[in-house]
C-alpha cells in the first residue's frame, strides 16, 4: 500500500463517523425519518473490506449501509440527500438510510430484510459465474442474520455450486438487543460455516489493516475458482440498534471498553508507528473531512424534493 | 368504570390480563423480552413474568410462527410476535400452509391455539419493505382468522378472544395507532371475533373500514358532519370470517357506500367488500361504489411521496361526495 | 402454419426457443434438469442445454427465488421455477418484498428480469398444502407482473413476453392444464403481458375467468349455448397488471357477468373484478354480478370432497342462468 | 428385548413392507390417488426409532409416513382406508397418504411442505419443555431437507434453548432425483449438526437394532436435560420418490445392491442367529400379515365414503 491509500482509507473511515454524527443530529431535528441504523464502531469492517476489492467484486450489505455507500466512493453529498429524501439523493429519496446502491460502483444495495439479501448476493455470484467473469462478490451481514433460513439457503448454494461469494459476518454481538448466545446455537459464528464445509476465519474488525489482508487472502481464495470463503469479523457498535433504542440489553461500560479500541484511534497510531502519516496530516484530514460533511449537508438540505410524479416512476421497466 | 388508555396500552393490558390469568398462555419473538418489545407493548413483562413466558428468540419467523404452532398443538396457547407483518412473509408458509390447515387436514384432530401478532402500516417513513399493509393476503386463506382492530376498546377485547381461541389468529396491530386512545373498561369483558360493528351512526352514507383507517375515517365523517353529511361508519374489525351483516343492514339504509382500506386497491380489502355489498343488497344501491386506498406502488422513503400514496381524510370526503 | 400442442409443449417450446435465442436465459429449480422438470416440463433440456443451463437446486425455495433475483441484477435472464405454487409461500418473501419492490426502492437503478414459474391448481388429491390456486395474494403486489395462460398458444407467447420482460414475473400454470391441446403457430410469436382477450364471443352474458377456468367456462358456455345462451368469455391472461377494457367493452355490451375462478372466493380474482366492473360500468349493470370460486375450505384429500370444493361447468351454467 | 418385543418389531417391518406393496396396487389401479410415497426399505428406520420411544415421547415426520403410522399403532385398517380417503381413515379421508396423525397415539402427523415441521417440532418440545413434562420429541426428515431453511431455524432454536428434541434425518441419498452432493454443502449429514454444536451420531438404518440403540441413547441423553440430539440414519428407498418417478437419477444396479442389504432380511438373519426366533415362527408372522393386509384392504374398500357436509368440518375449531 502507497502513503496515499492509507491516507484514503483514514479518510474514509473519519468521513463515515462524521457524516453519521452529523446524521444522527438530524435525525433529532426531525429532518431523517424512517429508521436510521448507524454504522459508528464498525467503520473498520466496510473500510478494510473495500479497500481489497477489485472494481468487478460486487459488495451488498444490510440496512446499516452508510459506512459501504461512502467507502464505494458514493460522494457524501448524495448519501445525504438520500438521508433527507431528496431527488438528488442516491436513490432519488425513495430508499432512505436502508437502501443505498450504486450499480455503477458495483454496490447492489442496503436491505432492510434481514438475511434476505443472502440468496440474492449467491445469484449476483451465480451471474459472475456463469458469464465468466472473475468478480467476487462480497456478502456482508450481521450475526443475528445468521439465525434466520436465508442463511442457510444462501451459503449451503454458494458451496454446492462454489460460487465466488466471500460471505462476512459482521459479529458486532448483537441483533438488536440480543446477544448471540441467546440467539444462536454455536457463539463463535464461524463455526456455522464449518456445517458448510467452507474455509472461515476469524478477523479482529477494529483493526482496518487486519480486515484488509483477511479480505485480499479470502478474495484470491475464490477468485482462484475454489468457491466461497467465509470471515468472521468481530466489531462492536457503539450506538444504538438504531436511532431511539432504550438499550436495556447493555451497560455502557461495555461500550466504553470497547470504545478504548476505536478503530480509527488505532488506525492513527498504526500510521504514527509505522511512520506513514504525521499527526498533523491526519488532524488535516479531519478538518477536511468536516468541510465534506457540512457542505454535503448543505447540498442535501438545498436540494429539492422529488417531484410528485415520482411516485410512479420506476414500479416497473415497461 | 372506564379510563381512557391507548392503543397499546390496551394491547399490553390484554396480553398481562391472559398471562396472569392461563399459565399457558405465553408470549415469544425478537426482542419481547430484555428490550420490553420494539413497540413497547411488552415492556415490564419480562421483569415481572420471566424468561420462560417472555421469550426472546433468534430472528427466525418461521421459527417463531413454526415454534408457535409446535407449542400450540401440544396444548400451550403461544403468542408470536412477528416485529412487523413484513416479516410476515418470512413465515408465510407456516402461517397458511401449517397454522391454518392443520386441523382440517388431520380431521380434526388437533388445534392450533396460536396467536400471530404483527403490526403493519405505512406512514412512517420506512421505506418499500416496511410499510406494508397487506391483510388482504392473509384473510385469503381458510382455517386462519384474521383479525385487525381501530380502537383500544376492540383491540383489548378481541385480543383476548384471540388468545381464548382454539383457531390461529392472526392479530393485525397498525403501528401510528398505538398512541391512540380511547375509553376502554377496567374490568374483564371481550370482543367476539368476526363480528362488524358500526362505530358512529349517519344516514347519507356508509363507510365501511377497519384498523388505523377508522380514525381517519372518523376525522372524515366529522368533517362531512359539519357540512350536514352524515357518514355511519362500519368497523370490520374482523377480516376472516368476515361478518357483512352490519355492512348490510347500513346499506340498506344508506344506499351508498366508500369502503376505506390502507392497503392496495386490486384484490385488496375493499375489493371483496364491494362485491359483496353488490351481491347483498343490490336493489338498494344508489350510487357506484367507491374505494379509497393506498395508490399502487411499493411505499417510498420520502415523506410527501409517501404521504400522497396513503388514503387521507380528504380522499374519503372526495369519495363520499362523488358517492353522494 | 399452426398445430395442435399440449399447454406442456408450448411451455416447453417457450423456455427451450428462448434458451437457444438468449445465452443469459437458463432455468433453475428442483428437478428441472436429470428428472426433466416434476411435470416434464424441461424433459430432454439437461441433455441438450446441460447443466450450466438447467440447473437442479437444493429444496431451498428462498434460494431458488433469491438465487434468481441475484442473477437477474447482474444481467442474466433467469426462469426461476418453484415446483408448485403452494411452496411459493416458502419464497414469499423473495417474491414480494425484494423481486417487487428492488427497482423501485433503489430508484430505477436496478433491474430484475426474473420469471418465478409455478404450477397451481387443484383437482388432483394433493391434499390441503399442495392444491392451492391463491393467485391473487400475488397479483396484489406492485412491482410484480402475473400472468396466468389458459390455453396452449397464449401460454406459450405470453411465457416468451415474460422472459424478454425487463420486470419480474410471476408465470401460474396449471397442473391440470398440461395436457390440454390448442393451435400454436409454428414460428415465432409473442404474447403481451397485461392484456385481457375475448375468447368466445357471445351477446347474451359476460363470463371473465383466466387459467383452467377458462377451460371449464368454454365447455360451459358450450353448454349453455345448446340452450340458446350465448356466453362471451373474456380471459384475463394476465392478473397484473389488470386489463379491464375488454372486460367492460363485454359488459356494456352483455350487462351481465359471471366471475370464474379456481381459488377462494373471499379476496380473491373475482372480488376485484367484480368491483372494477361496477365501477367502470355501473350503468350498464342488468343484474347482480355472480362470482363463481372454490368453496372456503383447505383443499381435502378425498376426491368427492375436493371435487365438490371445485368450481364445475354446471356452478358456472347456474350463476349465468342467475344473472339472466 | 424379549423375545415378543423381538417379534413385534419383525411383525411391524413386514406389514409396513406389504401394506405399501398392496398401496402400490391399489395405486395404480386408481383407488388411491394424490402422492403416494413409499418407505419400502426404509422400514428399519422408524421401526427402531419408534422401538426405542417412550409413550411420552412425540413422533412427527415427513409425507413418507406409512412407517410411523404403522409403528406408532395405528391399525392397518385405518391406514389403508384413510389411502382410500374413506370416512374411516385416520383422518376422515380428508388427509391421505402424506396427511396421516394420531394424537393418541403422540403422533403428530406426516407433513408434507419439506421441512416445516422441524420448526413444529421444536414448538412441541417447548411444549414439553414448559409444561416440564419429560417426553423427547422425535422429528424426523430426510436429507433434501436439510437444505431448506426450516431446517436451520428449527435446529438452532432447538440448541439455543436446549429443547428435548431428537432431530433424526433419513438419509435415503436422494431428495426425489437429486443426490446428496448436488444439493447439500456437505456429504455427511451430520457434519451439520456441527454447526450448531449438537451431538450427533451416524447409524446403519438398514439395521433395526441398531437404529434402536442409538435411538435409546439419544433419548436418555435428552431425557437428561442436555438439550437437542441429531442422528443421521443411513438408509435407501427401493422404489421412486412416489408413484410414476421416471427414475432417470439412479442406475438399477445400484437399487439392486441396497436391496442385498434389506432391512427385513438383515433383522431375519439376526433373529436367526441370535436364536430368538426360528424361520418357521417367522414366516408364520409373514402369513399373518398377509391376512391383515387383505383384511385391512377389505375394511378400507367396504368403508363408506366421507359424508359431503364433511367438506365443511374442521376448518375451525368453533
Ligand atoms: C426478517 C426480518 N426480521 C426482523 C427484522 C427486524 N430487524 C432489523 S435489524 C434486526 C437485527 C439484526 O441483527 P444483526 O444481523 O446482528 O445486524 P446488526 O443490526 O447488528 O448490524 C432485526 C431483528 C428484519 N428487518 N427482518
Ligand atoms: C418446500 C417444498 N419444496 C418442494 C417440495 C416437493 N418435494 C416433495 S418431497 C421432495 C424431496 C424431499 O427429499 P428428502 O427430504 O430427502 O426426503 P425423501 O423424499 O427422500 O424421504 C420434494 C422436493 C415440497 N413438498 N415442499
Ligand atoms: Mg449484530
Ligand atoms: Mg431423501
Amino acid at each position: 500500500m502507497e502513503k496515499q491509500d492509507h491516507l484514503d482509507l483514514y479518510h474514509q473511515m473519519v468521513l463515515i463517523r462524521r457524516v453519521e454524527e452529523r446524521a444522527a443530529e438530524l435525525y433529532q431535528q426531525g429532518k431523517i425519518g424512517g429508521f436510521l441504523h448507524l454504522y459508528i464502531g464498525q467503520e473498520a469492517v466496510s473500510t478494510g473490506l473495500i479497500a481489497a476489492r477489485q472494481p468487478q467484486d460486487r459488495v451488498i450489505t444490510a440496512y446499516r449501509d452508510h459506512g459501504v455507500a461512502l467507502n464505494v466512493g458514493i460522494p457524501a453529498d448524495l448519501v445525504m440527500a438520500e438521508l433527507l429524501g431528496k431527488a438528488t439523493g442516491i436513490s432519488k429519496g425513495r430508499g432512505g438510510s436502508m437502501h443505498m446502491a450504486d450499480v455503477e460502483k458495483n454496490f447492489w444495495g442496503g436491505h432492510a430484510i434481514v438475511g434476505a439479501h443472502l440468496p440474492i448476493a449467491a445469484g449476483m455470484a451465480l451471474g459472475d459465474q456463469y458469464s465468466e467473469n472473475d468478480g467476487v462478490t462480497i456478502c456482508m451481514f450481521g450475526d443475528g442474520a445468521t439465525n434466520i433460513g436465508f442463511f442457510h439457503e444462501g451459503v449451503n448454494l454458494s458451496k454446492v455450486w462454489d460460487l465466488p461469494v466471500l460471505w462476512v459476518c459482521e459479529n458486532n454481538q448483537y441483533g438488536m438487543g440480543t446477544t448471540i448466545e441467546r440467539a444462536s446455537a454455536v457463539s463463535e459464528i464461524r463455526q456455522k460455516a464449518e456445517g458448510y464445509g467452507i474455509p472461515n476465519e476469524r478477523v479482529d474488525g477494529m483493526d482496518v489493516m487486519a480486515v484488509r489482508a483477511a479480505t485480499l487472502k479470502a478474495l484470491e481464495y475464490i477468485r482462484s475458482g475454489k468457491g466461497p470463503y467465509f470471515l468472521e469479523i468481530m466489531t462492536y457498535r457503539y450506538r444504538g440498534h438504531s436511532m431511539g433504542d432504550p438499550e436495556r440489553y447493555r451497560e455502557s461500560g461495555e461500550v466504553k471498553k470497547w470504545q478504548e479500541n476505536d478503530p480509527i484511534g488505532i488506525y492513527r497510531v498504526y500510521l504514527g508507528k509505522e511512520k506513514i502519516a504525521k499527526e498533523n496530516q491526519l488532524d488535516a484530514i479531519d478538518e477536511r473531512v468536516d468541510e465534506e460533511v457540512q457542505a454535503a449537508v448543505q447540498f442535501a438540505e438545498s436540494s429539492p424534493e422529488p417531484e410528485l410524479e415520482e411516485l410512479f416512476a420506476d414500479v416497473y421497466a415497461k | 368504570m372506564s379510563k381512557q388508555i391507548t392503543m397499546r396500552e390496551a394491547i399490553s393490558q390484554a396480553i398481562w390480563e391472559e398471562m396472569e390469568r392461563d399459565e399457558k398462555v405465553f408470549i415469544m419473538g425478537e426482542e419481547v423480552g430484555v428490550w420490553g418489545g420494539t413497540y413497547a407493548v411488552t415492556k415490564g413483562f419480562y421483569d415481572h413474568f420471566g424468561p420462560k413466558r417472555v421469550r426472546d428468540t433468534p430472528i427466525a419467523e418461521a421459527a417463531i410462527v413454526g415454534g408457535g404452532i409446535g407449542a400450540a398443538m401440544v396444548g400451550l396457547r403461544p403468542i408470536a410476535e412477528l416485529m412487523t407483518i413484513n416479516f410476515a412473509f418470512v413465515a408465510m408458509n407456516h402461517i397458511v400452509n401449517e397454522a391454518a390447515k392443520m386441523r382440517y387436514m388431520f380431521g380434526g384432530q388437533m388445534s392450533v391455539p396460536l396467536v400471530i401478532r404483527a403490526v403493519g402500516g405505512g406512514g412512517r417513513q420506512l421505506g418499500a419493505t416496511h410499510s406494508q399493509t397487506p391483510d388482504a393476503i392473509f384473510a385469503h386463506f381458510p382455517g386462519l382468522k384474521v383479525v385487525a382492530p381501530g380502537t383500544p376498546y376492540d383491540a383489548k377485547g378481541l385480543l383476548k378472544s384471540a388468545i381464548r381461541s382454539d383457531d390461529p389468529v392472526m392479530f393485525i396491530e397498525h403501528a401510528t395507532l398505538y398512541q391512540t386512545r380511547g375509553e376502554v373498561p377496567e374490568g374483564e369483558y371481550t370482543v367476539p371475533i368476526g363480528k362488524s360493528k358500526i362505530q358512529r351512526p349517519g344516514r347519507d352514507v356508509t363507510i365501511v373500514t377497519y384498523s388505523k383507517m377508522l380514525d381517519v375515517s372518523m376525522k372524515a365523517a366529522e368533517q362531512l358532519a359539519k357540512e350536514g353529511i352524515e357518514a355511519e361508519i362500519v368497523d370490520l374489525r374482523t377480516l376472516r370470517p368476515l361478518d357483512m351483516e352490519p355492512v348490510l343492514e347500513s346499506f340498506r339504509r344508506t344506499n351508498r357506500a366508500v369502503i376505506v382500506e390502507e392497503g392496495w386497491r386490486s384484490y385488496g380489502i375493499g375489493s371483496e367488500i364491494s362485491a359483496r355489498i353488490y351481491e347483498g343488497a343490490f336493489d338498494y344501491v344508489d350510487a357506484p361504489i367507491k374505494r379509497v386506498a393506498q395508490t399502487e406502488v411499493p411505499l417510498p422513503y420520502n415523506r410527501a411521496l409517501e404521504q400522497s400514496a396513503l388514503p387521507h381524510a380528504e380522499d374519503i370526503i372526495q369519495a363520499v361526495k362523488e358517492v353522494l
